[in-house]
Protein backbone atom coordinates (compact mmCIF):
# COMPACT_ATOMS: atom_id res chain seq x y z
CA UNK A 1 0.00 0.00 0.00
CA UNK A 2 0.86 3.26 -0.70
CA UNK A 3 1.30 5.99 1.50
CA UNK A 4 1.27 9.83 0.04
CA UNK A 5 1.95 13.16 2.68
CA UNK A 6 1.39 16.34 1.40
CA UNK A 7 2.11 19.97 2.81
CA UNK A 8 3.00 20.24 6.54
CA UNK A 9 2.29 16.87 6.89
CA UNK A 10 4.71 15.88 4.75
CA UNK A 11 7.31 18.33 6.33
CA UNK A 12 6.51 16.67 9.82
CA UNK A 13 6.74 12.90 8.44
CA UNK A 14 9.44 13.91 6.52
CA UNK A 15 8.57 12.37 3.19
CA UNK A 16 5.91 12.43 0.42
CA UNK A 17 5.48 9.17 -0.28
CA UNK A 18 6.29 5.42 1.01
CA UNK A 19 4.96 2.12 0.53
CA UNK A 20 3.95 0.05 3.96
CA UNK A 21 2.88 -3.40 4.53
CA UNK A 22 -0.69 -2.89 6.45
CA UNK A 23 -0.29 -4.76 9.92
CA UNK A 24 -3.64 -7.14 10.36
CA UNK A 25 -4.59 -5.14 12.81
CA UNK A 26 -5.08 -1.60 11.30
CA UNK A 27 -8.84 -1.60 10.13
CA UNK A 28 -9.77 1.71 9.30
CA UNK A 29 -8.16 5.70 8.57
CA UNK A 30 -8.07 5.90 12.16
CA UNK A 31 -6.46 3.01 13.23
CA UNK A 32 -3.66 3.71 10.61
CA UNK A 33 -3.19 6.95 11.97
CA UNK A 34 -2.81 5.85 15.50
CA UNK A 35 -0.26 2.94 14.02
CA UNK A 36 1.80 5.60 12.03
CA UNK A 37 1.76 8.29 15.23
CA UNK A 38 3.78 5.07 16.80
CA UNK A 39 6.38 4.87 14.39
CA UNK A 40 8.56 8.10 15.43
CA UNK A 41 8.26 11.47 16.63
CA UNK A 42 8.04 12.92 12.45
CA UNK A 43 5.19 10.78 12.01
CA UNK A 44 3.80 11.18 15.72
CA UNK A 45 4.49 15.59 15.25
CA UNK A 46 2.01 15.52 12.01
CA UNK A 47 -0.89 13.42 13.43
CA UNK A 48 -0.91 15.19 16.82
CA UNK A 49 -4.27 16.08 16.68
CA UNK A 50 -6.18 13.82 14.06
CA UNK A 51 -8.69 16.20 13.66
CA UNK A 52 -6.52 18.46 11.29
CA UNK A 53 -5.69 15.68 9.49
CA UNK A 54 -7.82 14.91 5.95
CA UNK A 55 -7.56 12.23 4.18
CA UNK A 56 -8.15 10.53 0.69
CA UNK A 57 -8.23 6.97 -0.18
CA UNK A 58 -7.68 6.02 -4.00
CA UNK A 59 -7.96 9.67 -4.61
CA UNK A 60 -11.29 10.30 -3.12
CA UNK A 61 -12.03 12.37 -0.20
CA UNK A 62 -12.70 10.09 2.89
CA UNK A 63 -13.68 10.05 6.64
CA UNK A 64 -11.83 8.72 9.16
CA UNK A 65 -13.77 5.82 9.76
CA UNK A 66 -13.18 4.84 6.22
CA UNK A 67 -12.24 0.79 5.97
CA UNK A 68 -8.55 0.56 4.30
CA UNK A 69 -8.66 -3.28 3.81
CA UNK A 70 -7.60 -3.11 -0.24
CA UNK A 71 -6.79 0.37 -0.72
CA UNK A 72 -3.92 0.85 -2.97
CA UNK A 73 -3.23 4.52 -2.30
CA UNK A 74 -3.96 6.38 0.85
CA UNK A 75 -2.79 10.34 1.61
CA UNK A 76 -2.70 12.33 4.40
CA UNK A 77 -3.05 16.11 4.31
CA UNK A 78 -4.59 19.42 6.08
CA UNK A 79 -7.39 21.15 4.81
CA UNK A 80 -6.80 22.19 1.05
CA UNK A 81 -6.53 25.64 0.48
CA UNK A 82 -6.27 26.28 -3.27
CA UNK A 83 -8.61 28.59 -5.55
CA UNK B 1 -15.51 18.61 -20.40
CA UNK B 2 -12.13 20.47 -19.77
CA UNK B 3 -9.73 20.46 -16.77
CA UNK B 4 -6.47 21.42 -16.59
CA UNK B 5 -3.91 21.67 -13.71
CA UNK B 6 -0.63 23.57 -15.00
CA UNK B 7 2.79 25.42 -14.10
CA UNK B 8 2.71 27.73 -16.37
CA UNK B 9 0.54 31.31 -16.48
CA UNK B 10 -2.74 31.48 -18.46
CA UNK B 11 -4.54 33.67 -20.69
CA UNK B 12 -7.94 34.61 -19.85
CA UNK B 13 -8.74 36.16 -23.29
CA UNK B 14 -7.20 33.66 -25.01
CA UNK B 15 -9.30 30.34 -22.80
CA UNK B 16 -12.75 32.53 -23.54
CA UNK B 17 -11.61 32.86 -26.95
CA UNK B 18 -11.35 29.07 -26.98
CA UNK B 19 -14.18 27.64 -25.70
CA UNK B 20 -16.28 30.53 -27.81
CA UNK B 21 -15.42 29.71 -30.98
CA UNK B 22 -17.26 29.37 -33.96
CA UNK B 23 -20.62 29.06 -31.79
CA UNK B 24 -23.71 31.43 -31.57
CA UNK B 25 -26.22 29.59 -29.43
CA UNK B 26 -24.13 30.97 -26.45
CA UNK B 27 -25.63 34.18 -24.11
CA UNK B 28 -23.41 34.42 -21.49
CA UNK B 29 -19.76 33.67 -20.52
CA UNK B 30 -18.56 34.12 -17.19
CA UNK B 31 -14.93 34.08 -16.35
CA UNK B 32 -13.33 34.58 -12.70
CA UNK B 33 -9.92 34.65 -12.30
CA UNK B 34 -8.20 33.96 -8.30
CA UNK B 35 -4.61 36.20 -8.40
CA UNK B 36 -1.95 36.16 -5.74
CA UNK B 37 -2.93 38.96 -3.35
CA UNK B 38 -0.47 40.96 -1.37
CA UNK B 39 -2.06 43.20 1.53
CA UNK B 40 1.11 44.82 2.21
CA UNK B 41 2.36 45.85 5.74
CA UNK B 42 2.42 43.24 8.49
CA UNK B 43 0.79 41.28 5.88
CA UNK B 44 2.96 41.38 2.80
CA UNK B 45 3.19 38.06 0.54
CA UNK B 46 6.76 37.72 -1.03
CA UNK B 47 5.29 34.35 -2.94
CA UNK B 48 3.63 31.65 -2.29
CA UNK B 49 3.87 28.09 -3.84
CA UNK B 50 1.39 26.07 -4.28
CA UNK B 51 1.13 21.84 -4.02
CA UNK B 52 -0.69 19.89 -5.11
CA UNK B 53 -1.84 16.08 -4.92
CA UNK B 54 -1.45 14.48 -8.77
CA UNK B 55 -3.76 12.66 -9.99
CA UNK B 56 -6.21 13.45 -7.28
CA UNK B 57 -6.51 16.76 -8.33
CA UNK B 58 -7.76 16.17 -12.04
CA UNK B 59 -10.17 13.71 -10.48
CA UNK B 60 -11.19 16.36 -8.22
CA UNK B 61 -11.74 19.07 -10.79
CA UNK B 62 -13.24 16.26 -13.41
CA UNK B 63 -15.83 15.58 -10.48
CA UNK B 64 -16.90 19.21 -9.85
CA UNK B 65 -17.24 20.18 -13.32
CA UNK B 66 -19.31 17.08 -14.04
CA UNK B 67 -21.59 18.18 -11.03
CA UNK B 68 -21.54 22.08 -12.51
CA UNK B 69 -23.17 20.50 -15.74
CA UNK B 70 -25.65 18.12 -14.31
CA UNK B 71 -26.35 21.00 -12.35
CA UNK B 72 -26.88 24.03 -14.83
CA UNK B 73 -27.74 24.04 -18.48
CA UNK B 74 -23.90 25.13 -19.59
CA UNK B 75 -23.16 25.02 -23.41
CA UNK B 76 -18.95 24.45 -21.90
CA UNK B 77 -16.97 25.13 -18.92
CA UNK B 78 -13.45 25.67 -17.75
CA UNK B 79 -11.13 24.88 -14.78
CA UNK B 80 -7.88 25.43 -14.49
CA UNK B 81 -5.75 25.81 -12.01
CA UNK B 82 -2.08 26.60 -11.51
CA UNK B 83 0.59 25.16 -9.26
CA UNK B 84 3.96 25.92 -8.54
CA UNK B 85 5.78 29.06 -6.97
CA UNK B 86 3.26 32.66 -7.84
CA UNK B 87 4.09 36.00 -7.14
CA UNK B 88 1.83 38.49 -5.80
CA UNK B 89 -0.58 39.58 -8.78
CA UNK B 90 -0.22 36.32 -10.38
CA UNK B 91 -2.81 34.17 -11.91
CA UNK B 92 -3.97 31.20 -9.63
CA UNK B 93 -6.80 29.63 -11.21
CA UNK B 94 -9.56 30.47 -13.89
CA UNK B 95 -13.25 28.70 -14.66
CA UNK B 96 -15.49 30.24 -17.11
CA UNK B 97 -19.00 29.21 -17.84
CA UNK B 98 -20.77 29.50 -21.15
CA UNK B 99 -24.69 29.26 -21.19
CA UNK B 100 -27.38 30.64 -23.02
CA UNK B 101 -28.86 32.28 -19.84
CA UNK B 102 -27.12 34.68 -17.23
CA UNK B 103 -27.99 33.45 -14.03
CA UNK B 104 -26.39 29.91 -14.90
CA UNK B 105 -23.69 31.15 -15.95
CA UNK B 106 -22.94 33.06 -12.70
CA UNK B 107 -24.20 30.29 -10.54
CA UNK B 108 -21.97 27.63 -11.76
CA UNK B 109 -19.02 29.60 -12.05
CA UNK B 110 -19.80 30.51 -8.41
CA UNK B 111 -20.22 27.08 -7.44
CA UNK B 112 -17.50 25.88 -8.84
CA UNK B 113 -14.91 28.44 -7.04
CA UNK B 114 -16.85 27.77 -3.68
CA UNK B 115 -16.53 23.85 -4.35
CA UNK B 116 -13.24 23.82 -5.78
CA UNK B 117 -11.65 25.62 -2.35
CA UNK B 118 -13.05 23.08 -0.27
CA UNK B 119 -12.60 19.74 -2.31
CA UNK B 120 -9.76 20.10 -4.55
CA UNK B 121 -6.43 18.82 -3.22
CA UNK B 122 -4.25 22.16 -3.40
CA UNK B 123 -2.31 23.63 -0.28
CA UNK B 124 -0.25 27.51 -0.21
CA UNK B 125 2.50 27.99 1.52
CA UNK B 126 3.72 31.86 2.03
CA UNK B 127 7.27 33.47 1.82
CA UNK B 128 6.52 36.27 4.24
CA UNK B 129 9.13 38.39 5.93
CA UNK B 130 9.18 36.09 9.37
CA UNK B 131 9.45 32.91 6.92
CA UNK B 132 7.28 30.44 5.53
CA UNK B 133 4.10 29.43 6.42
CA UNK B 134 0.83 27.17 5.42
CA UNK B 135 -2.20 28.80 4.42
CA UNK B 136 -5.18 27.49 6.91
CA UNK B 137 -8.12 26.94 5.70
CA UNK B 138 -11.01 29.65 6.52
CA UNK B 139 -14.18 28.78 8.06
CA UNK B 140 -15.65 30.69 5.34
CA UNK B 141 -14.97 28.84 2.87
CA UNK B 142 -16.72 25.58 3.97
CA UNK B 143 -19.71 27.95 4.90
CA UNK B 144 -19.69 29.30 1.19
CA UNK B 145 -19.70 25.62 -0.19
CA UNK B 146 -22.33 24.77 2.36
CA UNK B 147 -24.50 27.49 0.37
CA UNK B 148 -24.62 24.76 -2.69
CA UNK B 149 -25.92 21.48 -0.54
CA UNK B 150 -29.05 20.28 -1.88
CA UNK B 151 -30.94 21.09 -4.99
CA UNK B 152 -29.97 23.47 -7.46
CA UNK B 153 -31.20 27.35 -6.91
CA UNK C 1 -15.32 54.73 -12.50
CA UNK C 2 -15.39 53.19 -16.06
CA UNK C 3 -18.16 53.31 -18.38
CA UNK C 4 -17.96 53.01 -21.98
CA UNK C 5 -20.52 52.77 -25.21
CA UNK C 6 -18.99 51.81 -28.37
CA UNK C 7 -19.71 50.93 -31.73
CA UNK C 8 -16.41 48.84 -32.04
CA UNK C 9 -15.73 45.15 -30.92
CA UNK C 10 -13.97 44.76 -27.89
CA UNK C 11 -11.40 42.32 -26.20
CA UNK C 12 -12.17 40.88 -23.31
CA UNK C 13 -8.51 39.86 -21.87
CA UNK C 14 -7.22 43.24 -23.37
CA UNK C 15 -9.92 45.00 -20.81
CA UNK C 16 -9.22 42.68 -17.83
CA UNK C 17 -5.06 43.30 -18.06
CA UNK C 18 -5.91 47.12 -18.43
CA UNK C 19 -8.07 47.06 -14.99
CA UNK C 20 -5.93 44.41 -12.51
CA UNK C 21 -2.18 46.04 -14.08
CA UNK C 22 0.16 46.45 -11.84
CA UNK C 23 -1.82 45.90 -9.10
CA UNK C 24 -1.56 43.35 -6.64
CA UNK C 25 -4.26 43.74 -3.78
CA UNK C 26 -7.02 42.22 -6.16
CA UNK C 27 -7.57 38.75 -5.59
CA UNK C 28 -10.56 37.93 -7.73
CA UNK C 29 -11.60 38.81 -11.07
CA UNK C 30 -14.99 38.30 -12.48
CA UNK C 31 -16.00 38.95 -16.28
CA UNK C 32 -19.97 39.04 -18.17
CA UNK C 33 -19.95 38.81 -21.61
CA UNK C 34 -23.01 39.01 -23.72
CA UNK C 35 -23.66 37.71 -27.06
CA UNK C 36 -25.79 37.44 -29.77
CA UNK C 37 -27.10 34.23 -29.30
CA UNK C 38 -29.32 32.66 -32.95
CA UNK C 39 -31.18 29.96 -31.80
CA UNK C 40 -31.57 28.60 -35.32
CA UNK C 41 -34.95 27.21 -36.29
CA UNK C 42 -38.01 29.29 -36.67
CA UNK C 43 -36.47 31.66 -34.05
CA UNK C 44 -33.04 32.21 -36.34
CA UNK C 45 -31.81 35.45 -35.92
CA UNK C 46 -29.71 36.47 -38.67
CA UNK C 47 -28.35 40.15 -37.06
CA UNK C 48 -29.46 42.38 -34.46
CA UNK C 49 -29.43 46.47 -33.94
CA UNK C 50 -29.12 48.16 -31.23
CA UNK C 51 -30.38 51.62 -30.42
CA UNK C 52 -29.64 53.61 -27.90
CA UNK C 53 -30.53 56.89 -26.17
CA UNK C 54 -26.81 58.95 -26.06
CA UNK C 55 -26.17 61.13 -22.98
CA UNK C 56 -28.52 59.40 -20.94
CA UNK C 57 -26.80 55.80 -21.17
CA UNK C 58 -23.49 56.89 -20.33
CA UNK C 59 -25.41 58.80 -17.00
CA UNK C 60 -27.44 55.55 -16.55
CA UNK C 61 -24.26 52.98 -16.51
CA UNK C 62 -22.31 55.24 -14.54
CA UNK C 63 -25.50 55.72 -11.86
CA UNK C 64 -25.03 51.67 -11.75
CA UNK C 65 -21.11 51.36 -11.41
CA UNK C 66 -21.87 54.11 -8.78
CA UNK C 67 -24.30 52.24 -6.49
CA UNK C 68 -21.92 48.29 -7.18
CA UNK C 69 -19.70 50.38 -5.91
CA UNK C 70 -21.31 51.69 -2.98
CA UNK C 71 -22.59 48.15 -2.00
CA UNK C 72 -19.56 46.54 -2.44
CA UNK C 73 -16.07 46.98 -1.78
CA UNK C 74 -14.85 46.66 -5.13
CA UNK C 75 -11.20 48.00 -6.41
CA UNK C 76 -12.05 48.48 -9.82
CA UNK C 77 -14.99 48.03 -12.27
CA UNK C 78 -16.07 48.53 -15.99
CA UNK C 79 -19.48 48.32 -17.86
CA UNK C 80 -19.11 48.65 -21.32
CA UNK C 81 -21.96 48.19 -23.94
CA UNK C 82 -21.96 48.16 -27.75
CA UNK C 83 -24.69 49.72 -30.42
CA UNK C 84 -25.06 49.34 -34.13
CA UNK C 85 -25.54 46.06 -36.07
CA UNK C 86 -24.18 42.80 -34.56
CA UNK C 87 -24.35 39.43 -35.68
CA UNK C 88 -24.90 36.38 -33.69
CA UNK C 89 -21.95 35.19 -31.72
CA UNK C 90 -20.68 39.23 -31.58
CA UNK C 91 -19.82 40.42 -27.92
CA UNK C 92 -22.52 43.15 -26.71
CA UNK C 93 -21.62 44.09 -22.69
CA UNK C 94 -19.19 43.60 -20.98
CA UNK C 95 -18.87 43.72 -17.26
CA UNK C 96 -15.87 43.19 -15.31
CA UNK C 97 -15.21 43.46 -10.87
CA UNK C 98 -12.28 43.32 -9.20
CA UNK C 99 -12.01 42.75 -5.57
CA UNK C 100 -10.18 41.15 -2.37
CA UNK C 101 -12.63 38.95 -2.54
CA UNK C 102 -14.69 36.66 -5.09
CA UNK C 103 -17.93 36.67 -3.06
CA UNK C 104 -18.11 40.57 -3.50
CA UNK C 105 -16.87 40.27 -7.20
CA UNK C 106 -19.72 37.77 -8.13
CA UNK C 107 -22.07 39.61 -6.65
CA UNK C 108 -21.56 43.40 -7.80
CA UNK C 109 -21.25 41.78 -11.45
CA UNK C 110 -24.49 40.20 -11.08
CA UNK C 111 -25.91 43.18 -9.58
CA UNK C 112 -24.46 45.33 -13.02
CA UNK C 113 -26.14 43.15 -15.48
CA UNK C 114 -29.46 42.59 -13.92
CA UNK C 115 -29.95 46.29 -13.02
CA UNK C 116 -28.67 47.36 -16.07
CA UNK C 117 -31.23 45.05 -18.25
CA UNK C 118 -33.60 47.36 -16.30
CA UNK C 119 -32.03 50.89 -16.37
CA UNK C 120 -30.02 51.06 -19.40
CA UNK C 121 -31.76 52.93 -22.46
CA UNK C 122 -30.96 50.24 -24.88
CA UNK C 123 -33.06 48.79 -27.11
CA UNK C 124 -32.57 45.79 -29.62
CA UNK C 125 -34.24 45.13 -33.08
CA UNK C 126 -33.77 41.30 -34.32
CA UNK C 127 -33.07 40.74 -37.68
CA UNK C 128 -35.58 37.40 -39.10
CA UNK C 129 -36.71 35.55 -41.50
CA UNK C 130 -40.10 37.38 -41.00
CA UNK C 131 -38.74 40.35 -41.30
CA UNK C 132 -37.89 43.11 -38.60
CA UNK C 133 -39.33 43.02 -34.69
CA UNK C 134 -38.58 45.45 -31.49
CA UNK C 135 -37.66 42.56 -28.82
CA UNK C 136 -39.69 42.73 -25.68
CA UNK C 137 -38.41 43.30 -22.37
CA UNK C 138 -38.89 40.47 -20.27
CA UNK C 139 -40.57 39.84 -16.81
CA UNK C 140 -38.11 37.73 -15.46
CA UNK C 141 -35.51 40.44 -16.23
CA UNK C 142 -37.17 42.65 -13.79
CA UNK C 143 -37.67 39.76 -11.64
CA UNK C 144 -33.63 39.45 -11.89
CA UNK C 145 -33.27 43.39 -10.94
CA UNK C 146 -35.86 43.12 -8.15
CA UNK C 147 -33.53 40.53 -6.25
CA UNK C 148 -31.06 43.44 -5.53
CA UNK C 149 -33.90 45.87 -4.25
CA UNK C 150 -32.86 46.69 -0.09
CA UNK C 151 -30.09 46.56 1.42
CA UNK C 152 -26.92 44.37 0.16
CA UNK C 153 -27.09 40.71 0.79
CA UNK D 1 -38.73 71.82 -24.91
CA UNK D 2 -36.96 68.81 -26.67
CA UNK D 3 -39.02 65.18 -26.99
CA UNK D 4 -36.66 62.40 -27.92
CA UNK D 5 -38.53 58.99 -29.37
CA UNK D 6 -36.58 55.63 -29.23
CA UNK D 7 -36.83 52.03 -30.68
CA UNK D 8 -40.58 51.54 -32.15
CA UNK D 9 -41.97 54.89 -30.46
CA UNK D 10 -39.58 56.73 -32.63
CA UNK D 11 -40.64 54.41 -36.09
CA UNK D 12 -44.39 54.87 -34.91
CA UNK D 13 -44.49 58.74 -34.51
CA UNK D 14 -41.97 59.02 -37.40
CA UNK D 15 -38.81 61.29 -35.92
CA UNK D 16 -36.24 60.73 -33.31
CA UNK D 17 -36.73 64.42 -31.89
CA UNK D 18 -38.70 67.33 -32.23
CA UNK D 19 -39.28 71.03 -30.39
CA UNK D 20 -42.31 72.02 -29.15
CA UNK D 21 -43.64 74.48 -27.83
CA UNK D 22 -45.27 73.25 -23.99
CA UNK D 23 -49.66 74.32 -23.92
CA UNK D 24 -49.83 75.62 -20.80
CA UNK D 25 -52.73 72.92 -19.87
CA UNK D 26 -50.09 70.22 -19.87
CA UNK D 27 -48.71 69.32 -16.11
CA UNK D 28 -47.43 65.95 -16.51
CA UNK D 29 -46.02 62.93 -18.41
CA UNK D 30 -49.49 61.34 -18.66
CA UNK D 31 -50.97 64.71 -19.82
CA UNK D 32 -48.11 65.08 -22.57
CA UNK D 33 -48.66 61.45 -23.58
CA UNK D 34 -52.72 62.60 -24.03
CA UNK D 35 -51.54 65.52 -25.89
CA UNK D 36 -49.21 64.45 -28.53
CA UNK D 37 -51.62 61.34 -28.78
CA UNK D 38 -54.25 63.73 -30.58
CA UNK D 39 -51.95 65.26 -32.95
CA UNK D 40 -51.77 62.57 -35.97
CA UNK D 41 -52.46 58.95 -35.92
CA UNK D 42 -48.53 58.29 -35.89
CA UNK D 43 -48.57 59.74 -32.19
CA UNK D 44 -52.13 57.95 -31.66
CA UNK D 45 -50.51 54.26 -32.66
CA UNK D 46 -46.95 55.09 -30.56
CA UNK D 47 -49.43 56.34 -27.53
CA UNK D 48 -52.22 53.98 -27.75
CA UNK D 49 -51.10 52.06 -24.66
CA UNK D 50 -49.53 54.56 -22.84
CA UNK D 51 -49.28 51.61 -19.93
CA UNK D 52 -46.62 50.13 -22.74
CA UNK D 53 -44.58 53.55 -22.75
CA UNK D 54 -41.50 54.28 -20.49
CA UNK D 55 -40.55 57.86 -19.70
CA UNK D 56 -36.90 59.46 -19.21
CA UNK D 57 -37.29 63.66 -18.12
CA UNK D 58 -33.63 65.14 -18.08
CA UNK D 59 -32.11 61.77 -18.90
CA UNK D 60 -33.82 60.46 -15.60
CA UNK D 61 -36.26 57.20 -15.48
CA UNK D 62 -39.38 58.94 -14.77
CA UNK D 63 -43.22 57.66 -13.92
CA UNK D 64 -46.19 59.49 -15.98
CA UNK D 65 -47.21 61.95 -12.81
CA UNK D 66 -43.77 63.32 -12.83
CA UNK D 67 -44.60 67.16 -13.80
CA UNK D 68 -43.22 68.53 -17.13
CA UNK D 69 -42.40 72.42 -16.02
CA UNK D 70 -39.12 73.05 -16.67
CA UNK D 71 -38.24 70.14 -17.86
CA UNK D 72 -35.50 70.44 -21.01
CA UNK D 73 -36.05 67.18 -22.62
CA UNK D 74 -38.12 64.48 -22.09
CA UNK D 75 -37.59 61.07 -24.07
CA UNK D 76 -40.31 58.03 -24.58
CA UNK D 77 -39.79 54.68 -25.60
CA UNK D 78 -40.60 51.18 -24.64
CA UNK D 79 -39.46 48.73 -21.92
CA UNK D 80 -35.53 48.62 -22.38
CA UNK D 81 -33.88 45.61 -23.88
CA UNK D 82 -29.93 45.94 -23.73
CA UNK D 83 -27.79 43.69 -21.93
Amino acid sequence: MTLLYFAWVREKVGTGSETIDLPDDVRDVAGLIRWLSARDEGYAAAFEKPELIRVAVDQDHAPHDTPVAGAREIAFFPPVTGG
Amino acid sequence: MVVRVQDENFDIGAEIDALRSGRTDIGAIVSFTGTVRDLGGEAHVAAMTLEHYPGMTEKALEALEADARARWPLDDCLVLHRFGRLEPGDNIVLVVTLSAHRRAAFEAAEFLMDDLKTRAPFWKKEETADGTRWVEARASDDDAAARWAGDAA
